[in-house]
């Protein structure tokens, strides 16, 4: 039993915190987001020369093969600077969709383009009755002899904006909240039939409505199997909410620290405010629920992720749990730096709302405490010791 | 005991509820509505309207003061029945830095020269107040203030920084604590109590902008600025008596009840639109449960405060129940907030307030919500942290 | 708007306040709890003289005619001194629902002999399927000639040792979960068919099992209206609810005081604990608390009791906020006192564990929780602001 | 990073689940059981009984012990393992007085004669050890202690007064830190540890009940016992130290996890047979939030756990993880009594263990369940309450 690195995650680890300690301050972070696209090329540019963009791409594609915990690494360090470049909705979930479902041929020509960096794939999965229900899909592709009639509306698709292609869940049969029935289209994002409209989030990363009208595709832009892309979509989902999490976790560890320093330097009555012992247990609580919020990060990273029970449960309870964590520091970061917390000057506000809104991606609290539930507690004879 | 209220009482919600009916603004509406909706930050007109009309009538602009300087002199009762039909009917509230602070202080400590003055302006909503209290560095602590004023003849000479100053990028006149007596054996000591033009030369307005990309608050620079000594409110170095009778003089309304309960209802309506596992939110029990905690507290609160207007109401004088109604009031619209940015799901993103967009994306009600979350945070920060509070209560409620 | 006390209760107050000062000093309570009945004849007698039986019963039948308000200022007296005589079953809730639904021979009959102390009646309605659902009754009553035969299992029934009579709720229609169908008999404990298991509660009051094997009783035992009886179970329960969440308020009051006063007291480290910040703030929060159940008492008493829904409404607020508060304050009471709030000689115990089964009695803060939104909630667009 | 278990540990696990199996006795089972329903303390023989078996199975008693001294030296993935198998099959837990607290700091600290004469007794279960450190008035401030050894001859002459003696009654040594020098210039220091033998004339054992009924503690007295100075551990005046070392030493299971998660096993079987507006209460949503939230904190701190663990295979020594795992252990603890408690509704009121009855009323699996979360309460006051562990993270992790 270990929870050690391997030298080459240490490696890893050390590349990514260099890329962010050298190419990412906090002044250059703050122009890259007030620029009108909101991410900079150059970055994805470097990713691609460090191999970030291949870490979860299988080595015959020109990838590193990584695991979860690669993946952990990168986006924990991506955390900890606020990296806005879209790599988790793109790299991570796209990416993950393309190798899950990609036939051989789709996998030979579009793994090596993430790879290199001259594509970025988004998936199109959220509509405003679907909440977090991944099998919620109205938009509907119809078929007209050999080729896909897509309409619909797709809420919130995060990097659509910097995306060459969108992986649409469209509906080919069932139900609207049939988990049978939905299918991945890929279609480039400049289609006729897609409309973009993009504006930023209040934490300062990009998102799209997409709008959906007679998009007209070919079979051949299908991923996986018609009707049965279900199963993908929600293993998808699940991997990069663990890799959100592990976002949120460096975020939170970041919060933690530059408070406690923060109160050990904030004088107020002669004294630091640290010295103050009401000040001295919430830090302490703090620390305590970044500690629970990383155990649990690490027992869904080592968890079975190959048996899809397994991983559910993993997943929700991770996500559930890290909800909370992101609640407790990330409030208390902002009261123990008072008025300072509340500016958008100072740095800890915004590391205070990505987390916040981490906390609403692929679903909050209330929906992983119940899909938890439902996994855990319906069906109490099953459960293992 | 009897909560209900007299014919009297009933009879003055009436007159307030038509008021309110027949003359609030629809104009008024749509402005902070779309305001609203677009991220942007209220006008000055946005804050002053309603001020403005109150101010004609009946001195309803100023609730608590008394009849001889133009003000209402509500009963208790009547205060909290005006504040909950405003909060009923959304109104813009009406800024506190002149009727609820700076008015009282003049009209109590001030001469007449002063109260001829600047009272009218306060009532009828032409004069626009600020507050310069705090300081960089000086936070919840301050007594440790540093903005220098230096007798020169018939002036004082004005030096330092203020921030935290809520409206100052529209405010005509500020009230300040200043520094008069650097020697004093206390901090308390020494401070004195200063009504400065915003328009004296010396007097620089920056931005602060908060989390939610909103500019609510500023930094207030003051540059040599020469103050005539016939603003100088009471005796010098009396100023922190005065901060202090204006700290426990306006508690009514500092809970903000009536508008939580409105939020509330208000987050009701969006779950029942919002679709949560196919089903309206509203029938999600987790969300409702959150719903019913946040209504129970603020019930609880809601009589905390009618107890509290009740001691008031029959001369027993205030205590430091103040800072209970602040902690619980400000904890309750933290989780109020926080309730509405939840119930929208993903459409909490959007930053339609950004200078990079301002296209709308998602439901209406949708709008801002998150920054609302993100800006509340203040709640719990401002007006004396809730930790300050805390301490308030532990020492004299409690003799710990 | 006015939360005082009339002249009236004032002087009830006064007396009571009297009575437990006097009377029940803690030497002479513990002595009373570890007597074989648990509870003092005496004492009862002396309610009887000072008038205290006869407070909610009309002036007609010799009573004060008291208002809910009266009621409260007796319960949160004694639970201010922990009286364990069985008031509230008895004379509250047994002697209201004999108010409700007694005919005017019943009531001529029964009620001058509870307030001149001869008898004692409690009500037998929970069962153990029942949970907190009033209407919930297994227990059967069925029809023989003139006569009733009854047969059923009542857990938990407070006071039934210390009565003379007890009033079942025995189901006469319906099925098991019904509204309708529910009809109250009245019979002396000691009848044939009866048994009671009598046993000490956790926080030293005194209960019963009582199992009832073919009872006959005549018609002229029934309390109210065949079929009828549940609109008048659930007003009385609500009723006992208020009053019991006074006691509460009283236990409150004193673990909150006792609490502040130790801190004071108990040093640790060269200093009262008091000192510390932490328990500083922990008292502050005891007795912001305690003020806001207080308050939401206050919200009950002065609410429209005769209006059904207002009254449900009310009456779940109060139960599920004072839940809350029952924990709070409890826990850290103790928490506080250290070892000493953990040992049976000391009285901070006793009180605890009296508010902690009192946030079990008639409903604990789910079940309240629960009924207040089916009653806010399900039906929004009749909500009035 | 790998959490799974080798094929030794596998190997190990079914070991250590067999020889449960085979020899934990069934009639120590039936007695605790009937105890637990009738509300009666455990008798000595409850506590050894298993204790004993273990003793003569290769150290088992012992599981952080060294070889040399007889113990099992499990290795820290061998020592997770043995308390997750006996706690799912519910065995009676090893009183740590003996094992995992004087035992160590006699090996450690003690000489050879000091060795000879008790390690076995320890390991063996024959000998009963209880810990005489809190005084009346001292509690979470230890170093306060008043408890005096005075030299005379080869004696000390031992007076003062212990409590919170867990298991005084049951015990036939008890080791107590006493002052052996009242002129130190800092109350640490003057302390001494001794091993006293509880049948020395003037040792005096009072219960103590706790206000679920039970007697856990005692009050411990001395009268001018005369104690060999052979029973001295260490150096005279050096005691703090072996505290300390002690404290520090067995963090191994201080979180309970394994317990706890049994104990939410068995609320979930209970939840199961409760009824709750008509169905299964484990079906009731507001239930169901409350156990999934202790689970996921038990989870987490289970992880904590492992990690902490891994930290120690690894040989980077223990950090002050100690103080997180209690905090956060008991937490869970007294939560998961709670629920149970909940679970039952009113059967949580009869009181069976009462002097006055003990006829059983109510489900079996309801007996002594508010009993059982009154008596927890203790478990944020123990062995340094959470609070003084906050203030150990403030200042060893935080450096505030």
């Amino acid at each position: 039993m270990n929870f050690d690195f391997t030298e080459e995650q240490t490696l890893l680890d050390n590349m990514v915190t260099s890329f962010v300690r050298d190419n990412y301050d906090w002044e250059t972070r703050c122009s890259i987001v007030k620029t009108e696209e909101g991410w900079k090329h150059e970055n994805w540019s470097q990713f691609a020369e460090l191999g970030l963009l291949g870490v979860p791409f299988s080595e015959e594609h020109g990838g590193l093969g990584g695991s979860p915990t690669d993946l952990m690494i990168v986006m924990e360090q991506f955390g900890k600077g606020l990296v806005v470049e879209p790599y988790l909705p793109s790299v991570i979930l796209a990416g993950g969709l393309i190798t899950n479902l990609g036939s051989k041929e789709q996998t030979n020509e579009i793994v090596p383009k993430i790879i290199s960096g001259d594509r970025r794939y988004v998936f199109a999965y959220a509509e405003h009755q679907s909440r977090f229900d991944l099998f919620d899909v109205k938009t509907s592709a119809v078929k007209d002899g050999d080729n896909y009639v897509v309409n619909g509306f797709k809420s919130v698709v995060f990097g659509a904006g910097a995306a060459t292609h969108v992986i649409i869940a469209a509906r080919t049969s069932g139900d609207q909240r049939s988990k049978k029935g939905i299918t991945l289209f890929i279609a480039e994002t400049g289609s006729q039939g897609i409309t973009l409209q993009n504006y930023p989030t209040i934490d300062e990363y990009r998102a799209s409505e997409v709008i959906i009208e007679n998009l007209i595709l070919s079979k051949d832009s299908i991923l996986g199997d018609i009707d049965e892309a279900y199963d993908a979509i929600e293993e998808e989902i699940d991997k990069s909410t663990i890799a959100a999490c592990a976002e949120a976790l460096g975020i939170l560890e970041v919060l933690k620290d530059t408070t406690t320093d923060y109160c050990k330097n904030r004088k107020q009555f002669g004294q630091p405010i640290s010295k103050n012992q009401v000040i001295q247990f919430r830090l302490v609580d703090m620390m305590m629920e970044y500690e629970q919020a990383k155990s649990i990060l690490y027992m869904a990273i080592t968890s079975d992720l190959s048996d899809p029970i397994e991983r559910r449960k993993a997943v929700s309870a991770l996500k559930s749990r890290m909800g909370q964590a992101i609640k407790f520091v990330g409030e208390n970061a902002i009261q123990l730096h008072g008025g300072m917390g509340m500016t958008e000057e100072y740095m800890v506000s915004h590391y205070f709302k990505r987390a916040t809104m981490i906390g609403v991606l692929f679903g909050n609290v209330d929906y992983h405490m119940k899909r938890f539930i439902d996994l855990t507690q319906s069906n109490i004879e099953k459960l293992e010791n | 005991m009897d909560t209900a209220f007299s014919k009297e009482d009933l009879a003055f919600q009436k007159e307030v509820r038509d008021f309110i009916h027949n003359n609030y603004p629809q104009s008024l509406r749509d402005s902070i509505n779309a305001k609203r909706k677009n991220g942007e930050d209220l006008s000055r007109e946005d804050f002053t309207d309603w001020h403005k009309i109150l101010g004609k009538h009946n001195g309803w602009s100023a609730p608590s003061w008394p009849k001889k300087y133009g003000g209402a002199e509500f009963t208790p009762t009547q205060k909290y029945i005006f504040e909950q039909e405003c909060a009923k009917a959304e109104c813009q509230y009406v800024m506190p830095f002149g009727v609820n602070m700076v008015g009282p202080v003049i009209y109590t400590f001030g001469n007449d020269e002063q109260k001829e003055k600047h009272l009218p302006g306060i009532l009828s909503g032409e004069t626009f107040w600020c507050q310069g209290y705090s300081e960089p560095g000086s936070g919840s602590d301050l007594a440790s203030l540093k903005t220098s004023a230096v007798k020169e003849g018939d002036h004082y000479i004005v030096n330092g920084q203020k921030t935290w100053t809520t409206a100052a990028n529209h405010a005509d006149w500020i009230f300040c604590l200043v520094r008069t007596n650097p020697d004093a054996p206390k901090p308390q000591q020494g401070i004195s109590f200063l009504l400065i033009d915003m328009k004296t030369p010396g007097v620089t307005v920056r931005p602060i902008y908060l989390m939610d990309g909103s500019n609510e608050v500023n930094e207030t620079w003051f540059d040599n600025v020469k103050v005539p000594e016939e603003n100088l409110i009471g005796e010098e170095n009396m100023g922190w008596t005065y901060a202090k009778f204006l700290l426990a003089h306006e508690r009514s309304g500092i809970a903000g009840v009536a508008r939580s309960k409105k939020a509330i209802e208000r987050i009701k309506q969006i779950a029942k639109s919002e679709m949560s596992y196919g089903e309206p939110l509203i029938q999600d029990p987790a969300f409702q449960r959150k719903i019913a905690e946040a209504e129970l507290e603020l019930k609880s609160l809601e009589y905390t405060e009618l107890r509290t207007l009740a001691k008031d109401s029959a001369g027993k004088g205030p205590g430091p129940e103040s800072s209970l109604l602040k902690i619980k009031g400000t904890d309750i619209q933290q989780r109020v907030t926080e309730l509405a940015m939840e119930a929208v799901g993903y459409y909490s993103n959007p930053h339609l307030g950004s200078t990079l967009s301002n296209e709308f994306v998602g439901p209406d009600y949708a709008a801002n919500l998150a920054g609302s979350y993100f800006n509340f945070r203040k709640a719990s920060i401002y007006g004396g942290s809730n930790e300050i509070q805390r301490g308030i209560i532990s020492k004299m409620v409690l003799g710990l």
